[in-house]
C-alpha cells in the first residue's frame, strides 16, 4: 500500500501522517505541493497544519495548489483521500467535502484528548471501527466549527455522512457535534481531530487513530 | 544620497555633534569608540556600535559575574558539551550521536507593550537561536509570570501573551512541554516571558556561527528588512527622515511575528544544512544586520565586505543606519562557498525563501559596510562584537534583607484544625497552585510525534531518535519569593526543583540554562541580588556535577524604582536512553501502588 | 493603480463566534445600546487600471470570500 | 437603529503576514495586476440612536482596535 501524504508551506503533520502509515505497514511517499504529481499512489492524506500561513482562511490557497487539482480528479475516481485538521479544511475549500470550518466558538485554539463517537464504520478509512465505537484522540484547533447551511447538514445526516461525532462537550461549536464527514461515495474523508497523533499510547492519549490507516489497508487490499 | 554619512565624511568633519546620548552611549564609551576607529564614527557606525554595545547585547553588567559560571566548571562537568556559554545555544552530546541544543531567552518588555505579538516573537526569535546552531528545533517552553491576577489589565497581558505563545508556536509546529504561570504584584507593569527551545542534530552537522574563508559569500535570507525596532536608532535620521514625500517617517511601535514565514526559514535552512552547503550561519534578533555581520566577521579568521543596498527591504527611505539595526524577524545570515550560492539559491526558491548575496569575507581584519559604493561602515569587528565595555557595577546587600529574613512564618497564627480544609480550599484554588489548563490547552503538545511526556507532568519529555527511543527531558523553575529572602539560595532552589522535576521523568540531568530577570544593574541591591544568584546556581551546579551551557540576562525589569522579583529562571536538561522507561507523573495508574516519601 | 476594497462577512445564517464576543463584551465594559455586532474581513487592494471589474468579483468570490458561509462586496475607491 | 462600520487596518509601517499570503497568492492563481494587500477587519454595528459618534469612536479606539498597531474608521451607513 503506498499513500501519498503532501506537504505544503506551513504543513506540520506530515511526519506523524507518514509515521502513522508506516505503522499500518504501507509505504509513506511525500507528495510536494508544487508538483502535478501524485506518484501512482493508491491513497493520499492533506495533513494538519497551516498550510501558507492560513492567515486568508483555513486551507484557501492550499486549495490551488497543483498538487490539489490532482488529488480532486482523484478523488472523484474514487481514489481513499483523508484530510485531517487542515486537510479537512482543505478538502471543504476544494468542495470535495461539503460545508466550511470556522473559528472555535470560545474563540480559543484548543489542544485536548477528545472522545469520538464512530458514526460511520463503511467509510474508505473507518472499516476496522465498531459502528458506534468510542475512540479517544487529541484535537488541536483554533478554526474546527464545522457549519453548513440545514439543507447540506439534513443530507449529511439523511445520507449517513456524518463519520464522527464529539462526545461530551462541544470543543468548538460545531453544527450537530460534528468531528468528520464523508462525501457520497464514502471515499473522502474529513476530520478535525488527528488519529495520526494516535497510533501509540506512548506519544498519544491512545492508539485508537491506528484504526483509520488499517481501514485503508482494507479498502486498498480489495480494491 | 547626499546626505548619507560615510567614513570620508566622518573624517572631513571629526568634530560634528553626534547623538550619542540619545542612543544610550555614555560619553567614555563615546570616547572609546573614537579612539578605536582613529576618528568619529559614522552614523552606520554609531548606531552599530550603540546597539551592540547595549546592556541587552554587550551583557556589559553582567559579564564579570557570569565568569564564574565558567570558573567553576570542571573539565569533568564539561565533557559532554560540545558548545557552551557564548555560543548562540549551548549543545550538548547525548549519546547515539545525537547532540542537544537549547536556551531560554527573555522578551519581557515588548510583551507588556504588546501581549501577542510581544511573546510570538519571544518564541520566533529562540527558535532561530536553535536553528543557527544547525539542529531543528523539536520542542518549547514557556515560563510565564504575572502581575496580580484580579487587576484589569493582568487580564489583557495574560490572554495576550498565552495567545501569542500559542499563535507562534503551533504554527511553527513546535510542540509546547512544559513552562510556568505564575501570578505576583511585582511584576504588574513588568510581566515576564521566558521563551526555551530544545533542537536536535547529529554530531557532525553542529554549526557555529563564523565566517571564514576568504570569497566565501555572506547571504541574508528570510522576510524582507523593515523599520522595525530601530526606534533608538531614528535620532539618527534628523536630516534624511524625511521621505520623498515630506512626511516624517512612521516608525512601527511594535514588531509583528510571522510564523509561516519562520516555519518555511526552519525547513528552507535544514535543508541547507542537509546538503552541506553553509558555512557559517546567524540568525537575525536584536540588532539586527548589525549583530549578524559582526559576529559572523568577528568569529571567523578574516574581515567582511557588505554592500547594503543589496538588502531587499520592507519600507521606502530607509538609511543604511536604519538597514543595520532593523529587527525585522525571520531572517538568517548564511556564509557560503562561492561554488555553493548557485545550489543555496536553489533551496531557497523551492521554499520561495527571498534570499541575497549582501557581501563577502575578505582577506583583511575589517568589517566594510558601503552603500551605493560609498563607505558607511569601517571597523574591527571584534570592538563591535566582543569587546564592548565591562562595568563591575556597585552592590550592596539591600538595609531591610535582614528584617526581610527575620519575618519568619513562626510569627504567623496557626489556623486550627477546623480551618484547615477551608485553608486547603484557598490554597487549591489561588492562581498560583489551580490547575494551568486554560492555559496549556492552547497550546499543541502532539505535533511532531515526539511527545512523551507534557502538562501535567513536571518535566517534558521529548523522543529525538525514533529508532533508538533516546530522549530528552526538560523542566524549568524558579520561586522569586524564596529568591527575594535569599538570592544564593534560591538560585540553587530553583536548580534543584527543576534538577528534581527532570529526575522524576527518569531521566538523568546533564545540563542547565538559565534566564536572569532582575530589576536594574545600576541599583546596588538588585547587583547584589544578581550576584548572588549567580553565585548560587554556579556553586549548585558545580555541587550536581552539570554545566550551565547558556543563558540570557535580562535586567531593567522593573516599574518605577520598584523592581520585579529576583527571578532566575532555571532550565535543566535530562537524558533517558529509552523513553519508553519514562515516569509518568500522578498516582493511581495502577491498584496497589506504593506511595513513598524520600528526603527529609 | 486604484484602490479596492472587499468586504468579507459571515453569512447570517452562519454562527459568527467572534462578532458575538464582541457584542457581549461591549456593555460589560459599559458600552451600551450596541444591539448586534458581526465580524468580517477588510481587504484594500493596490489594482492596475486593466482589472476590470468582472476579475474583481472572480477574485473576491473564489479566493477572498469562501461563499459557502461568506457574503462579499466589492468596491472601487479614491486612492 | 443606525448600521455602523468598522474597519481596522494594520497600521502601514507594521508587517501585515497576510496581506501579504493574499498578494503572493493571486498571480500563483492567475491573477495579475494586483500590486499590493492589506487585510484587515470589518465589523458591522446595529447601533440604537442615542448612541453618538463620540462613542462609537471610543469603542473603536479602545475595544475593536488594537491603536499600537493598527489603524481605525467608523461610519453611519444605510441600514
Ligand atoms: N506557561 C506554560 N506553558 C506550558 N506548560 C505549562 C505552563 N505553565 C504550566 N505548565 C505545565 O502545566 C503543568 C502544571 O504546572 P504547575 O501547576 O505549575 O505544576 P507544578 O506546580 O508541579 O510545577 C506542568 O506540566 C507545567 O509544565
Amino acid at each position: 500500500m503506498r499513500v501519498g501524504v503532501i506537504t505544503f508551506p506551513g504543513t506540520l503533520d506530515d511526519v506523524d501522517a507518514q509515521r502513522a502509515v508506516r505503522y499500518a505497514d504501507g509505504e509513506a511517499v511525500p507528495l510536494w505541493h508544487g508538483d502535478h504529481d501524485l506518484k501512482g499512489v493508491d491513497a493520499v492524506i492533506v495533513p494538519g497544519g497551516f498550510s501558507y500561513g492560513d492567515y486568508l482562511r483555513c486551507g484557501a490557497i492550499a486549495r490551488f495548489a497543483p498538487v490539489m487539482q490532482e488529488v480532486i480528479e482523484a478523488a472523484n475516481k474514487g481514489m481513499p483521500v483523508l484530510g485531517i485538521c487542515n486537510g479537512f479544511q482543505i478538502l471543504a475549500e476544494a468542495h470535495l467535502l461539503p460545508g466550511a470550518l470556522v473559528r472555535n466558538h470560545k474563540l480559543h485554539f484548543v489542544c485536548r484528548d477528545q472522545w469520538l463517537k464512530v458514526e460511520n464504520n463503511s467509510t474508505a478509512w473507518t472499516t476496522r471501527y465498531d459502528q458506534g465505537a468510542e475512540i479517544l484522540v487529541p484535537l488541536k484547533s483554533g478554526e474546527g466549527g464545522y457549519q453548513a447551511n440545514e439543507d447540506t447538514l439534513k443530507e449529511l445526516e439523511d445520507e449517513n455522512r456524518i463519520v464522527f461525532r464529539y462526545v461530551g462537550e462541544n470543543p468548538n461549536g460545531s453544527r450537530n457535534n460534528i468531528a468528520g464527514i464523508t462525501n457520497a461515495r464514502g471515499n473522502v474523508v474529513g476530520l478535525m481531530p488527528h488519529p495520526e497523533h494516535a497510533i501509540d499510547a506512548l506519544t498519544g492519549p491512545t492508539d485508537d487513530g491506528l484504526g483509520m490507516f488499517l481501514s485503508l489497508l482494507d479498502t486498498v487490499v480489495k480494491a | 544620497m547626499s546626505n548619507v554619512d560615510t567614513v570620508k565624511n566622518a573624517e572631513a568633519t571629526p568634530d560634528q555633534e553626534q547623538p550619542y546620548k540619545e542612543l544610550g552611549l555614555k560619553d567614555d564609551e563615546y570616547a572609546r569608540i573614537k579612539e578605536i576607529l582613529g576618528r568619529r564614527p559614522t552614523d552606520a557606525e554609531l548606531a552599530m556600535y550603540s546597539v551592540m554595545w547595549s546592556e541587552h547585547c554587550s551583557y556589559k553588567s553582567s559579564k564579570v559575574h557570569l565568569k564564574y559560571f565558567g570558573e567553576t566548571t570542571t573539565d569533568e562537568m564539561r565533557s559532554k558539551m560540545l558548545a557552551g556559554i557564548g555560543e548562540n545555544a549551548g549543545v550538548v552530546d547525548i549519546g547515539d550521536g545525537w547532540a542537544v541544543t537549547f536556551k531560554v531567552e527573555s522578551h519581557n518588555h515588548p510583551s507588556y507593550v504588546e501581549p501577542y505579538q510581544g511573546a510570538a516573537t519571544g518564541v520566533g526569535g529562540i527558535v532561530r537561536d536553535i536553528l543557527a546552531m544547525g539542529a531543528r528545533p523539536l520542542a518549547v517552553m514557556d515560563p510565564l509570570r504575572f502581575g496580580k491576577p484580579d487587576a484589569e489589565d493582568t487580564k489583557r497581558v495574560v490572554l495576550g501573551i498565552v495567545a501569542g505563545v500559542g499563535g507562534y508556536g503551533n504554527c511553527l509546529g513546535l510542540p509546547n512541554i512544559g513552562g510556568e504561570v505564575v501570578f505576583d504584584e511585582s511584576y504588574q507593569g513588568n510581566p515576564l516571558v521566558n521563551a526555551l527551545c530544545v533542537g536536535a542534530m547529529k554530531v557532525e552537522d553542529l554549526h557555529l556561527a563564523h565566517a571564514s574563508g576568504a570569497g566565501n559569500k555572506v547571504i541574508l535570507y528570510g522576510a524582507r528588512t523593515g523599520l522595525d525596532g530601530i526606534g533608538g536608532v531614528s535620532v539618527l535620521a534628523s536630516e534624511t527622515f524625511d521621505d520623498s514625500a515630506g512626511k516624517r517617517k512612521k516608525l512601527p511601535s511594535v514588531q509583528v511575528g510571522d510564523p509561516f514565514t519562520e516555519k518555511v526559514l526552519i525547513e528552507c535552512s535544514l535543508e541547507l544544512f542537509e546538503k552541506g552547503i553553509v558555512v557559517g550561519i546567524q540568525d537575525l534578533g536584536g540588532a539586527g544586520l548589525s549583530c549578524a555581520t559582526s559576529e559572523l566577521a568577528s568569529a571567523g579568521d578574516g574581515g567582511m565586505h557588505v554592500w547594503l543596498e543589496r538588502v531587499p527591504l520592507r519600507a521606502t527611505g530607509m538609511t543604511p543606519a536604519e538597514i543595520l539595526s532593523s529587527e525585522s524577524q525571520e531572517r538568517m545570515c548564511a556564509v557560503v562557498e562561492p561554488h555553493n550560492v548557485d545550489a543555496f539559491m536553489e533551496v531557497c526558491r523551492k521554499w520561495d525563501v527571498i534570499a541575497t548575496e549582501i557581501g563577502e569575507v575578505t582577506e583583511g581584519d575589517r568589517l566594510v559596510i558601503t552603500y551605493h559604493d560609498e563607505v558607511v561602515v569601517d571597523v574591527p569587528p571584534r570592538t563591535v562584537a566582543h569587546e564592548g565595555p565591562v562595568y563591575d557595577r556597585p552592590i550592596q546587600r539591600p538595609a531591610d534583607q535582614d528584617e526581610l529574613q527575620a519575618n519568619t512564618p513562626d510569627s504567623l497564627p496557626r489556623p486550627a484544625n477546623d480551618e484547615l480544609l477551608e485553608l486547603i480550599k484557598t490554597q487549591a484554588a489561588s492562581p498560583n497552585l489551580a490547575s494551568k489548563r486554560w492555559v496549556t490547552q492552547q497550546y499543541d503538545r502532539y505535533v511532531r510525534g515526539g511527545t512523551v511526556l507534557a502538562q501535567p507532568s513536571d518535566g517534558g519529555m521529548i523522543r529525538i531518535g525514533e529508532e533508538t527511543h533516546r530522549g530528552v527531558a526538560l523542566s524549568t523553575d524558579c520561586n522569586g519569593r524564596y529568591t527575594k529572602l535569599d538570592p544564593y539560595e534560591g538560585a540553587k532552589l530553583a536548580l534543584a526543583e527543576a534538577y528534581r522535576n527532570v529526575s522524576t521523568t527518569g531521566a538523568t540531568p546533564v545540563a542547565v540554562t538559565n534566564c536572569l530577570n532582575f530589576g536594574s544593574p545600576e541599583d546596588p541591591a538588585v547587583m547584589w541580588q544578581f550576584e548572588q544568584a549567580v553565585k548560587g546556581l554556579a556553586d549548585g551546579c558545580a555541587e550536581l556535577g552539570i554545566p550551565v551551557t547558556g543563558g540570557n540576562v535580562s535586567f531593567y525589569n522593573q516599574t518605577g524604582s520598584t523592581a520585579i522579583l529576583p527571578t532566575p529562571v532555571v532550565g535543566v536538561l535530562g537524558v533517558i536512553d529509552d523513553v519508553r522507561r519514562r515516569i509518568p507523573t500522578g498516582i493511581g495508574a495502577e491498584a496497589g501502588e506504593t506511595l513513598l516519601l524520600l528526603g527529609e | 493603480m486604484a484602490r479596492v476594497v472587499v468586504d468579507v462577512m459571515p453569512k447570517p445564517e452562519i454562527l459568527d463566534p467572534q462578532g458575538q464576543a464582541v457584542a457581549n463584551a461591549l456593555p460589560r465594559l459599559g458600552f451600551d445600546g450596541i444591539t448586534a455586532v458581526r465580524q468580517g474581513k477588510h481587504f484594500e487592494l493596490e489594482v492596475a487600471d486593466d482589472v476590470d471589474d468582472a476579475t474583481l468579483a472572480k477574485i473576491a468570490e473564489t479566493f477572498l470570500a469562501n461563499p459557502v458561509i461568506e457574503d462579499w462586496t466589492v468596491r472601487r475607491v479614491e486612492a
